[in-house]
């Protein structure tokens, strides 16, 4: 066979004016009028992969929202979707009235932590490929719901801000442009503790927390953690600390169940802090004998 | 009613900030927000706080890095200020126990950043914003300052002079999330916006849900210009499906970016051929849409972001919290696949014009943060320079609005009869403003008396709750939104030409006549995010306008303002300020100069090229 | 301050000792469920195989401390385990007071018996 | 503040079937710490028929050991006791800061030991009762 005659044939036969450029272009209008020929059609009917949720409703005001009941949606399937994309759409599709809250979308702004499949969860953070249908999604379990997943924080908010929440030491610098020195395995100490974003998944999921409401809770512990192992706070502020730790709804009360430690969205060894302060307490007060 | 000294409006980085500082000045401060101040949207900062702290370093040279950062449309008074009060700031964040990463020696770290001159950016991890946030909050804790959270203000109660400039403000009006109960909040200092971004306005962002330009609108509405609004921040590697920011350091540790065709386009098509994926974000964003637009994108909407070939040793010590990212908001495994990426909404760096105090041009209101525009970032903003400015200007303003003895501003606020108006020759505004007294402007308050100006605004806003919650049927707030994002992304993006931007105006004609049918479907008073949502998006409706006029009316590429048209800078005839007035409802575009003279040296504009 | 000594109080004190007790107690508990059990069945145990164990000097100190180690690593225990379903003012008062006395009971009766056994 | 709806009770029960590890180690934890209780005051008051004297007593323990009924129970105090001392040791480590990572572990090691350790047993206890 000669080599002269090749592809030559099959080349010339494609138009010679398309170039790759536009081919692609047409390729892509092409794409375009199937994805809206597919969005039309799923206007009327969800195509492909969908999801069920199973929501908890509940608003004192509402006739037939005063009893709490679950209401299902069903929601298209997406590549990467989350437990919060799942809950935003079934609320601008469906029901504008279901409620939550949420902000960041990122696991920062701890806004939105729900009991999803019998476990507290970040909504933002937990792929629903992960779970198991019908995704059933409910308020935190021990908190009181204000309407639907909303629960009231303030019991929360109230142990954080019990533990002397700030940092205070007996003296800074005078000069405004001098800094305090934190050597490093210090900041490592205390970094983990101070990722917590409030979320309340860990007191929600502490059995201990849900039956004594004076317990501080895995939260305020682990923020009274992260200033009582800061060194760069003086030796009165850690007495002081050390007071509000061993208190009897303080670090005592917990039974080291481990479920704060497993719920916690920023994997903060919740349990094991606690622990340390329960030692620390113990040596501190040896020490007066 | 409530009463205090001083109102803050906001509680994130800004807004505690200026709590804290007119609390030192003994006032009375309340901070009332919309979210508990941790939920605020300053916890997702990750890279970093800019401050002139080291030997070797100067505020000159900050000073310097900004302004041409900004593409010389920063104001000189503001850039020196700024770059003067930051180490103070951060060292006192330092005082008030901020976990920053240390050096051996027990300092604070700094590391570089893109666009400084010198290692200056303070950090603390891979979550800055979230450790800044957080210390504010504790000391604003540890004052006992009070916090309404869950409070969504809605309107600042001004006097209803006709001259903007004129007007004075008395307080704010709020409404309970928890119990719908609608209050008047009487400041008798002065209010303080710190409402933060405006990312909702489009349809793909890097903020968070309640990042509505709020606090901007209201400002707006009330008579005080926005400024510089065009001006957008697009961040070129965010995640498709949830906006969520994949930092620079992935690409600063070699990762890389492909198209569909495999191909490394940021070489291979001409973006960058020396700096590649290293290249500044607006080129990077530019890219990357211009290879979507032309088929090589990902079913035809991102591209590729792989840093597979780093090795898993290197990208789990350095990047662990990207994988974490990929995974849990993307589904995608950053050791096996390579992650999706595609521009998105990042900062604004326009809003409710101010000056070095904080002042608008209405007495007694103040903006800081985010919301506000000093004309630090002019035409872009540096990373790790909008952290620095939450301090610098939240504390300024707060210190300022507390009664503080300050010197006179530099800058110059409030609209001007004489200066140099543009006609876009497309509708804007709002319909049918003429005929009726626009909503949400100044009210009609005949009286002076201060406790009535902020009774009477609130009774306006219980009269517009009950008529939205009233009306029984008509058009989803959401879908005005969806329609008002997408037409956002489309047209004023990245890439923005006459005809899009033109567009764009039209479609918000379209979606104000829209939204004058809005109903809210829960009828419930307790937490009803129906209703807030619904306020938000008429929020929204004004600062797009705004954005799209600017875009319109800046014929010239600066900054991030890129004009399809107009490839360059042109220095003779855009250094200036676009401001946009809403002049009751029928707004108005118009300018003023920048001003270079600082006080230590005069910026020449030099063409910014890294 | 004093307060927090005693077994009821909250605080390090109470919670050591409940893990000193412990430690005491795996091995006595250990020792006595073997020693009852496999050493000398407990279908077998009489009167006077009880009283001949309980002569033994050490023996007998031991079952003492294990009665009252035992006694308040429970009723510790017990009083714990209430404070945590969050029993408190009054509630918290009657479950001192009558755990207390229980305590009291069980040490009290168990060193009478002990006696007996031991033929004092 | 709003009116609230309180899910009570409904909420805690059920929930068991999410419990984790740590949650169950904790739940048999108590169990048999009050069973344990609940048996030392029985068993001083069995002991107390030894003032009584000699008879009497011999008379109660052997009557009680007789009964096939209390032999059963006493593999169950075994079973209770060990698991009691086995997790008693877990929970000891875990004050102790130890091993805190496989606290799920062993937890379930307690129990795979207790179970072994209760079955070996039982020839002992029951034998000559039935
Ligand atoms: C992903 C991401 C990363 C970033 N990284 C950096 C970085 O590394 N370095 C840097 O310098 N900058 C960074 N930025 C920019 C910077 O974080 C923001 O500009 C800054 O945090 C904004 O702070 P703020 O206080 O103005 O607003 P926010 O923190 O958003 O706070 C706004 C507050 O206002 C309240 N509010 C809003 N509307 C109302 C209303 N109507 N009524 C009552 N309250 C209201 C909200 O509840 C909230 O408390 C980043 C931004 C993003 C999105
Ligand atoms: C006669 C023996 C024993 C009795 C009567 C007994 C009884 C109890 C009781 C009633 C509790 C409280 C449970 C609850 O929280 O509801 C308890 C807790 C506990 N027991 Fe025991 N126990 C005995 C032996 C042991 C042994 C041998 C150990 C071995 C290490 C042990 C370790 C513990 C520990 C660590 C707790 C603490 C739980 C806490 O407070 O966190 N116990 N015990
Ligand atoms: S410790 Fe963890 S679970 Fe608890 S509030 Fe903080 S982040 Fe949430
Ligand atoms: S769940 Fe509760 S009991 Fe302790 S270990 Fe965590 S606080
Ligand atoms: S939305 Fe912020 S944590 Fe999930």
């Amino acid at each position: 066979m000669s080599t002269q005659t090749p592809d030559t044939d099959s080349e010339t036969e494609q138009p010679s004016s398309t170039s790759p450029q536009e081919r692609r272009m047409a390729e892509k209008q092409a794409r375009k009028e199937q994805r809206e020929a597919d969005e039309a059609a799923a206007a009327n009917e969800i195509q492909g992969e969908t999801v069920e949720l199973k929501v908890f409703r509940y608003d004192p005001e509402i006739e037939g929202k005063e009893e709490p009941r679950f209401d299902s949606f069903t929601v298209p399937f997406e590549k990467g979707m989350t437990v919060l994309d799942a809950l935003i759409y079934a609320r601008d599709e469906y029901d504008s009235s279901l409620t939550f809250r949420h902000s960041c979308r990122q696991a920062v702004c701890g806004s939105d932590a729900f009991f999803v499949n019998g476990r507290q969860r970040l909504g933002c953070q937990t792929q629903i490929a992960d779970l198991d249908g019908p995704v059933r999604v409910e308020p935190l379990p021990h908190q009181e719901v204000v309407k639907d997943l909303v629960v009231e924080m303030d019991h929360f908010y109230d142990q954080m801000e019990s533990v002397d929440p700030f940092f205070d030491p007996d003296e800074t610098p005078d000069d405004e442009l001098e800094e305090q020195r934190q050597d490093r395995e210090n900041r490592e100490k205390v970094k983990l503790s101070t990722r917590c974003i409030w979320c309340g998944a860990c007191m929600s999921s502490c059995n201990i927390a849900a039956g004594d409401n004076k317990y501080l809770g895995p939260a305020a512990i682990n923020k009274a953690y992260r200033f009582y192992m800061d060194e760069r706070e003086g030796e009165n502020k850690r007495q002081e600390r050390l007071e509000i730790i061993e208190a009897e709804h303080g670090v005592w009360r917990c039974q080291t169940q481990f479920s704060c430690t497993n719920v916690c969205p920023k994997d903060i060894p919740l349990t094991e802090h606690i622990q340390e302060l329960k030692r620390e307490a113990v040596k501190q007060n040896l020490k007066f004998w | 009613m409530y009463e205090h000294d001083v109102i803050v409006v906001g509680g994130g980085g800004a807004g505690l900030r200026a709590a804290i500082a007119a609390h030192e000045e003994g006032a009375d401060v309340a901070i009332v927000t919309k979210l508990h101040p941790v939920r605020s949207h300053t916890g997702a900062a990750e890279g970093g706080i800019n401050a002139a702290l080291q030997d070797g370093d100067s505020w000159e040279d900050h000073a310097y890095d900004t302004m041409k950062g900004s593409d010389y449309l920063g104001d000189a008074p503001a850039v020196d200020t700024f770059a003067q009060d930051a180490p103070e700031e951060v060292i006192q964040l330092e005082h008030w126990g901020m976990p920053f990463s240390r050096e051996e020696d027990g300092t604070v770290s700094q590391r570089p950043f893109g666009g400084l001159s010198f290692p200056r950016t303070t950090y603390a991890g891979a979550e800055t914003g979230h450790h800044m946030l957080h210390t504010l909050y504790e000391q604003v804790v540890k004052r006992g300052i009070e916090v309404y959270d869950e409070w969504y203000v809605s309107q600042v109660a001004v006097t209803d002079e006709d001259d903007p400039n004129e007007r004075d403000c008395h307080g704010v009006v709020a409404w309970d999330v928890q119990s719908g109960e609608i209050a008047g909040f009487r400041a008798r200092d002065g209010v303080i916006l710190a409402t933060g971004g405006l990312g909702q306005a489009f349809d793909h962002t890097t903020n968070a849900v309640a990042n509505t330009g709020d606090g901007v609108a209201i400002a707006y509405r009330a008579g005080v210009p926005m400024e510089d609004m065009e001006m957008i921040q697009f961040h070129p590697t965010t995640l498709p499906s949830t906006g969520v920011l994949i930092s620079e350091g992935v690409r600063g540790e070699g990762g890389i970016l492909y198209n569909s065709e495999g191909e490394r386009f940021m070489f291979e098509y001409g973006y960058a051929t020396n700096d590649g994926e290293l290249a500044s974000r607006d080129v990077v964003a530019r890219a990357e849409l211009t290879e979507v637009q032309e088929g090589r994108g990902v079913e035809d909407e991102y591209v590729y972001l792989d840093m597979r070939h780093l090795g898993e040793e290197r990208i789990t010590d350095r990047l662990e919290n990207i994988l974490h990212l990929a995974r849990d908001f993307e589904g995608v495994d950053g050791l096996e696949e390579p992650m999706p990426v595609k521009p998105g909404q990042h900062y604004a760096m326009g809003g409710i014009e101010v000056n070095e105090h904080g002042e608008t041009c209405i007495d007694g209101l103040y903006a800081a943060g985010e919301c506000a525009c000093v004309s630090l970032h002019g035409g872009n903003r540096l990373g790790g320079n909008a952290l620095p400015e939450l301090l610098v200007f939240g504390a300024r303003a707060g210190r300022h609005a507390a009664g503080a003895d300050m010197p006179e501003p530099k800058i110059e606020t409030g609209p001007e009869p004489d200066a140099e108006r543009e006609d876009l020759g497309v509708p804007v505004g709002e319909p049918g403003a003429k005929e009726a007294a626009a909503d949400g402007g100044a009210v009609e308050n005949p009286a002076s008396d201060p406790k009535a100006v902020v009774e009477a605004t609130a009774e306006t806003e219980r009269e517009r709750i009950e008529t939205l919650l009233e009306r029984e049927d008509g058009v989803n707030h959401a879908d005005v939104r969806a329609d008002l994002q997408e037409s956002m992304t489309e047209n004023v993006n990245v890439f923005r030409e006459e005809e899009n931007l033109k567009q764009a105006l039209r479609d918000i004609q379209d979606a104000r006549e829209r939204y004058q049918d809005v109903y809210v479907a829960d009828k419930s008073r307790t937490f009803n995010t129906d209703l807030q949502h619904t306020i938000e998006t008429r929020n929204l409706l004004d600062v797009a306008e705004a954005i799209t006029m600017g875009a319109l009316a800046r014929e010239e590429f600066r900054g991030a303002h890129w004009r399809k048209e107009h490839q360059e800078r042109k220095d003779d005839e855009y250094l200036k300020h676009t401001l946009v007035s809403w002049n009751d409802g029928e707004p108005e575009l118009w300018y003023r100069p920048v001003i270079l003279e600082g006080d230590e040296q005069t910026y020449e504009p030099k063409v910014r090229s890294y | 301050m004093a307060q927090r000594y005693s077994s009821f109080s909250s605080g390090s004190t109470a919670w050591l000792l409940q893990r000193i007790t412990a430690a005491f107690l795996v091995v006595v508990l250990a020792f006595h469920f073997f020693n009852l059990h496999f050493v000398t069945h407990a279908y077998e145990i009489e009167f006077a195989g009880s009283q001949a164990r309980m002569q033994n000097v050490g023996y007998f100190v031991t079952m003492i401390l294990f009665l009252l180690t035992a006694t308040f690593h429970g009723v510790n225990g017990v009083y714990n385990a209430l404070v945590n379903q969050g029993i408190d003012g009054v509630q918290k008062r009657i479950a001192q007071v009558v755990l207390g006395a229980a305590a009291l009971l069980l040490v009290v009766q168990g060193i009478r018996v002990a006696n007996t056994l031991a033929g004092f | 503040m709003s009116q609230s709806y309180d899910r009570g009770l409904i909420e805690d029960f059920g929930r068991w079937r999410e419990f984790t590890a740590g949650m169950w180690a904790w739940v048999f934890h108590k169990f048999t710490g009050w069973v344990l209780i609940g048996y030392l005051f029985t068993h001083i008051a069995v002991l107390s028929t030894s003032m009584q004297g000699a008879e009497t007593y011999n008379q109660t323990l052997s009557g009680l050991e007789g009964l096939a009924l209390v032999r059963l129970l006493e593999v169950g105090l075994l079973a209770v006791a060990v698991f009691h001392i086995l997790n008693g040791i877990r929970l000891l480590f875990v004050d102790l800061g130890v091993g805190l990572e496989s606290q799920d572990k062993s937890f379930y090691a307690s129990l795979v030991l207790t179970g072994v350790i209760v079955v070996a047993s039982v020839p002992t206890f029951v034998s000559g009762a039935f």
